[in-house]
């Protein structure tokens, strides 16, 4: 069975509701009251349902499988919060109503803020951003007010970034108006202490540095380098997207940190969603902490408020502003102050600590037959390159592709960029030693198939999935971005 | 730990595989005064029972919508979701899937994603959307930002009936800019004229529709101004229901619309997750910020779906990028899918409809209590009122009745105090003519 | 992947759950606490989910598609149901709360009542019996009381039941004391009304019958039926379980039936879960009501009231006793009111002529190509017998498994046993008609390819399935009907 | 209607395909007075909205467990059930499939009924157990049944501290056949003889354990008696949590053991539905009741699951059946496959101690009350009070104190009146200190 899309199952007049006739009023529209059609297609609840489970069944997830994503730890989402997010004193909650009848959810965030405040050893935190990306935004826009306040806006206008960098940070440090300068890494995948050095100079308004880094190293230079960025007056922004490496046994305010934001859909596990929601909370130093943007929770008489605008307390007075309506992403919040609450300051430093295992154990248990391109230990996420592939005609592509076939997730690839045909595996302290074991000697399988010719294996892969390659350059080419009725799309033609 | 499956067993044959003494051993490269020698000063793991306990009891402090009869609208909207979106957004496939960047194993997100896309561009009389943004107002200043692009001019003219929280999310990423950013007064009688700021400086126009108070206008004398101006028409809608009554702003000439999607299938949530819609003009495809899903077929031939276009997206483009945005709101859209497949052409308009006649009876009911003036005279589903006094302890006293009684305007624009004595109501479905009517006497009684 | 039992994951001391550790106490097990270990394997949390997410995958299911089972009425389940069962009000209610605590759920019964006995025109219901089966013992205990309370239990002791009836009619005679009296069928696959009548006698207790029966078909004879079992002092005993085609446009009660049970989870769409939970109130006439088991529900005074035990007002006095503890199946109660409401009296209705409509549908499309035994209109489900597939070397059995192949359940097969290689397909309302299409080609082409020769790809099927076809007969000739530890299994080998 | 796919068009294009002028012709075998000229004189089609509302209203008419601290058991035990139960077994192909009868298709249902008899045969201490029965009582009542099959006798020794509701379902049965049933007196005090009333026509004998007054018993004597006299055992277990602190009936010398599985994962459901467990020794498999999920292998020699030993079952035998059971409790049977596999060895002898902790916590708390004295000494998590007054009023006063209190003795043996200053109580691992603080200060001043 192919199953077709919505529209070429509407049969017009079915719906998949049904809503009582609306009482006869006087329209009072203005005027404006729509007169085609929409083009929605009508579809039965029964097909509707059956539609979305069918779609479904075409996709992997987690909790299908070991999925080695790289850098997006896609580790377990517990039941528990999804059951708790939805509780109606949350789910059912507007976000305008009275302060007064809101209370429990102004201590939730408040809540969740003191963690995130005790795990990173910093005093502030900005829960409002909508992701991770957001909460880069939300870094830099501090550090740029707080460089305006001290009246060096016009002149720092630099910012590093490291080859290695998530593309999300250039483009974070280009959207909020930086130049961005790129540090080279070391042979052995972190900062070169010595170029960043030599690129420090008063336009420097801050470096973004991921730690661990996307190489799935640990900066050992990390105190180094916040204390140069901070002798030229500039920031230390760190990508906190690895923190589930370190989290409850290092803080990053104790390595010099001024802000971080927290994925809180990777470490704290609120589900991806096929893309989405996430939340991106971040963590501020006393420095840039007046600069966040509102709403606020401040504790105060040993309760939580909510500062949606800057009051009489002066609360919010430097605030560089507002990043979305309303409060964030409680729905989220709820998530993972459960996910929190559940591990505890002993289980979360215990699960960093699987993570780094299992990473450890993937890049010692698969070292014979492929290639790392660093020494010693790696944190929660194992780099390998495409050396091992070299002359058998497989590409860190086809390798990926034929793990689908094996019946897992590819891992990240061709990221970092520093690394030749890069392969990061990020297994997480969720996967049993079983699955762990399971996975490597598939791994092995598969790089003993490659190095032994097998390369249409390869090629072609995957065979066994609900589609074959797809034609990705075609679809740029001439994008088709939406159904069009056949009639009306055959007439454009 | 029940979320943790290796034992202590399992940790020590995989050290020995590694050939390291300890897991400490594997945080050598972490400066040793940063390892913390005990753990955080937090609470220890606690089972599902005791967490359950926690949460459930600050769930218990806030007053809920379903609790007390509701008319708060303002940007967020009570709509009742059919059971089975909530079921078929927790099915583990979707759930816990990542962004679909393997084509091959994740046709079910991509399918809707093209799905969504379409319903937005429907919806909205555009001719493409994207897979969404965080919510409406971080749409809207994105929309902002492409305008930008893509005029290459730095005139904004934002309408003071604008939801002002969207409006400062607009000015604060504006500031990043050279930007000549024009912020309108609100003008919660409706009357506001945009045309005569419009000048060959303008970047664009953002209009809501309806607006903050709840107005419609026709946007076409807008549009057309804008276009001669060689600037752009950006148009934020809150209610998306409003959609299947009202004429769409594709059709009175938008070039951007940008939404809040969160009344079709997402829920009240405090305010997120939420669910940003963008749609545009196809010429503008490649200057859009966020995901968009195109379809294209397999090595076999077979109809299918990617991400594409993505040369203008941060993890391809970098510093180059459209924007920075790389998680959305990908549940959210699917659950958006979800209920508008369930809707269909004849449940949206019905919806509509309800909507409306719920706020006509509503405005009817309010209009003729002492102390009340309606301002809003075209509206869908939300109006203004102006109060013989301040609107903040009149809606703290009905609360006391039971009644969650709108917006007021001094939550709205708490900087300025000319809204103070506004009061920013809404009606949907899901309130019953009980609740109407226990509106109507609290509100009489409060005034009185 | 091969999924493996849970018991071949577990690691002793591993859980998947978090309990806090008990307050240390005196304890009082009366000197029996357990000693040695139970055997139970120790998961986490996220392996669990894993391995019931993977196992779920291995299913079919109607949400998957079309399930066009016979007699088993695979209908389209509504989440709404499902959402309200599990409201704390009725979830979380304990069944020996004092009954000041449970109006709603006094109500909620009460309410359900009264829609089965309005849309069954019978005066009574008795609620409690846990599904179908389990309400035909009890229509036949209470058929059984009343003969007793006449004095003549001793001497009926026949129940006559068709050929063609549900293998639980048989079952359920025997199982109350009965001695089973099988009726022939006519050549148009309908109860011989002449045979019937001569084997009434003062011996027989009651007749089973299914209406609409089994092939598929209303029986014509109902009321002479109903007449004649009555004239020699007998019972009525209707089996409901193709009470989906009538309902809400035949009311049993009109047709001179005396018991029917109502399987909710057929036409009242509680969810078959895989096997259950069902359950099967029993509508009886005025002169079956008093025997009717406890729990009762009374309406009195506009209200409903539970009757756990005889009373002093008389109620329950007769009652042949109960069936089972505390008050029956409340879960499927409530989400059969759901459904029932959802629908209302004219929606019923409508869904009966829908399914009616469908499976003549798939009579009429089918006819040219498979073989039908009888003539004339069906009611809810198509019958086919295997002549079609005469000298192909295909059985019936083939023919259900290569539908397997081509993404559907198999329907029905080798039942009623009245018909040779029956094939019976009940489609019912649920499917649309791009459904019902794609169903009927698929079946098209299966009987062409059947009658073109293709053995092998009947004889082998399923091919495309979790697994090939099972040997059964190795499964009884030396059940393994538990895991055994192998160490265990190799001793005792 | 929101459920029914078919539109007027197809309605009409089918009944041309099938060539019948209308719908009502199809229907014309049914006697014309028999059909309905009109609908039932009942609510017609309403909206998820409203349906809702009514019986959401229903549901808020009841005061709940969670909503009071609640010590009710006598047989039907609140547990907290983790959140990844229910979300599992709503999973659609779990929920929305049928009986496993095409096992190349329905591997899913039958590895976990293969995993869950594996569970029950553990738990209980048994060799074999089935795929489930509808509920305790009604296991108890078949096992009753089947040991009249097996010994060919017709007496039936029912321990008068056997729960009075699966006695009365037993004695119902059991009247449908030549029988000499034999029910005990409640013995409250826990010093019930069965020894001696065990003779040479005994078919079984059937003790509860722990009883429904708390006590546990050393069963090995009644067993030594039963299998000297060549009668059977049946054991039936109530609260199956116990199992994880008490010697199983198995090791006791139990024939049969039944058992209500509804404390693993099913919940409260006022009643049902719950879920029947029934294991035996191996040497009656095949007079057992019920489905059995048996292991086998496939065409290709992959290990699979099948129903098996169906030729006891209805479907084939018919009148010669071991039962008449078809539909079990199979949805529920996973769920308590689920829960059981979470809490694995540790995670159920921790609950299993749990309870014992709170219920003698609670126990130390109550017999020290004025007009309180504890008649159970040996128990796991529930036990006896005897008051000086009538329990059942006392009940009803605590309940205004927050509290459900206990199962009153004249709620379970209303026609008796020995047992009306009895009341039972349990305590679970739900029930906090300050709940059972509650409960002790609400009693002794209702007792005042």
């Amino acid at each position: 069975h192919e199953e077709g899309l919505i529209f070429e199952q509407g049969q017009a007049g079915r719906t998949g509701v049904d809503l009582p006739l609306p009482p006869a009023v006087r329209s009072r529209l203005g005027g404006l009251a729509r007169k085609g059609e929409i083009g929605l297609p009508g579809l039965s609840e029964p097909q509707v349902v059956r539609h979305f489970v069918r779609l479904s069944r075409r996709n992997y997830a987690i909790d299908m499988g070991l999925y080695p994503l790289g850098s997006c730890t896609m580790k377990h989402n517990p039941r528990l919060n999804e059951k708790l997010a939805r509780l109606p004193g949350f789910g059912d909650l507007h976000p305008m109503a009275p302060l007064s009848t809101t209370q429990g959810a102004v201590e939730l965030i408040g809540t969740l803020a003191h963690w995130l405040k005790t795990l990173t050893g910093m005093p502030a935190v900005a829960m409002s951003p909508k992701a991770g990306a957001h909460g880069e935004l939300c870094g830099l826009m501090a550090i740029r007010a707080a460089h305006e306040a001290a009246g060096e806006g016009a002149t720092r206008k630099r910012v590093l970034v490291p080859e290695s960098a998530h593309g999300t940070n250039p483009a974070t440090a280009a959207y909020c108006g930086f130049n961005v300068d790129a540090i080279p890494a070391t042979e052995d995948g972190r900062v070169d202490l010595g170029a960043l050095k030599a690129k420090l100079g008063p336009d420097v308004a801050a470096i973004m540095l991921t730690n661990p880094n996307t190489c799935g190293l640990f900066e050992r230079d990390i105190r180094e380098i916040a204390e140069a960025i901070h002798s030229v007056g500039a920031y230390f922004y760190c990508d906190g997207a690895n923190f589930n490496a370190i989290v409850g046994r290092v803080r990053p305010g104790d390595l010099g940190v001024d802000a971080m934001h927290i994925n809180l859909h990777k470490t704290f596990s609120t589900p991806h969603g096929g893309g989405g929601p996430g939340s991106g909370p971040v963590v501020l130093s006393a420095a840039l902490a007046p600069f966040a943007p509102l709403p606020w929770i401040v504790e105060r008489d040993g309760g939580f408020e909510l500062v949606e605008e800057p009051n009489e307390r002066g609360d919010g007075a430097q605030s560089f502003g507002r990043m979305t309506a309303f409060h964030g992403q409680m729905g989220m919040y709820v998530r993972a102050l459960a996910y929190m609450m559940s591990h505890g300051a002993d289980g979360l430093a215990q699960a960093a600590a699987d993570a780094v295992l299992a990473a450890n154990y993937i890049l010692a248990s698969l070292g014979d037959v492929m290639t790392a391109p660093f020494e010693g230990p790696c944190m929660h996420e194992a780099l390998f390159d495409d050396r091992f592939l070299k002359d058998t005609g497989v590409t860190t592509l086809d390798f990926a592709k034929a793990m689908i076939d094996e019946g897992y997730h590819p891992m990240t690839m061709y990221f970092p960029l520093v690394v030749h045909g890069a392969m990061l595996i990020e297994p997480t302290e969720s996967e049993s030693k079983e699955s762990l074991d399971e996975f490597i000697a598939v791994m092995r399988r598969l790089a003993q198939a490659a190095k032994a010719g097998e390369v249409d294996r390869f090629a072609g892969a995957p065979f066994y999935a609900p589609r074959r390659r797809l034609d990705e350059t075609a679809a740029a080419r001439k994008p088709v971005l939406r159904w069009t009725p056949p009639a009306v799309a055959k007439a454009a033609e | 730990m029940r979320y943790l499956p290796l034992t202590p067993n399992d940790r020590r044959d995989m050290l020995a595989v590694i050939g390291a003494p300890s897991v400490d051993d594997l945080f050598r490269d972490v400066p040793a005064a940063a390892v913390l020698d005990r753990p955080v000063d937090l609470a220890l793991h606690a089972g599902e029972l005791e967490v359950e306990r926690t949460i459930a009891a600050m769930a218990a402090k806030n007053r809920h919508s379903g609790a007390l009869a509701s008319f708060l609208g303002a940007g967020a909207y009570r709509h009742h979701i059919p059971a089975s979106v909530d079921h078929l957004i927790q099915r583990s496939e979707f759930l816990t899937s990542y962004t679909p960047y393997q084509p091959e194993i994740a046709q079910g997100t991509l399918q809707y994603l093209f799905e969504f896309q379409t319903q937005v561009a429907l919806l909205t009389g555009m001719e493409v959307a994207n897979a969404s943004m965080y919510d409406g107002s971080t749409a809207c200043a994105e929309a902002v930002e492409m305008a930008r692009r893509v005029t290459g001019r730095k005139r904004i003219i934002l309408s003071g009936n604008l939801h002002p929280q969207y409006a400062e999310v607009v000015e604060t990423l504006a500031r990043l800019h050279d930007t000549d950013l024009v912020l309108n007064a609100p003008a919660p009688a409706g009357d506001e004229d945009l045309v005569p700021a419009i000048d060959k400086a303008t970047a664009c126009v953002v209009v809501q529709y309806p607006d903050v108070f709840g107005h419609v206008r026709d946007l076409a004398p807008i549009a057309q101004a804008a276009q001669a101006a060689g600037a752009l028409l950006i148009v934020a809608v809150t209610e998306v229901v409003a959609l299947g009554a009202l004429i769409p702003p594709g059709a009175m000439g938008a070039d951007i619309v940008v939404g809040e999607g969160q009344s079709i299938g997402v829920g009240l949530n405090y305010g997120g997750p939420y669910l940003g819609l963008f749609a545009a003009r196809a010429k503008f495809v490649r200057q859009m910020p966020g995901r968009l899903c195109g379809e294209t077929l397999d090595a076999e031939g077979k109809r299918g779906y990617v991400l594409t276009l993505s040369t203008r997206e941060q993890h391809i483009r970098r510093e180059k990028a459209t924007s920075n945005i790389c998680t959305n709101s990908g549940l959210c859209s699917l659950a958006f899918t979800i209920h508008l497949s369930l809707l269909g052409e004849a449940g949206l308009t019905r919806l509509a409809a309800l909507n409306h006649a719920r706020a006509v009876q509503l405005a009817e009911k309010l209009e003729g209590i002492k102390g009340v003036t309606l301002l809003t005279q075209g509206f869908f589903n939300e109006f203004t009122l102006k109060l013989d006094r301040d609107a903040a302890p009149v809606v703290e006293a009905l609360v006391e009745a039971g009644v969650l009684g709108g917006v007021p305007g001094g939550r709205l624009f708490p900087l300025r105090h000319d809204c103070d004595d506004l009061l920013v109501v809404a009606a949907t479905e899901t309130n019953t003519d009980e609740e109407i009517d226990r509106f109507a006497a609290a509100l009489t009684k409060v005034l009185a």
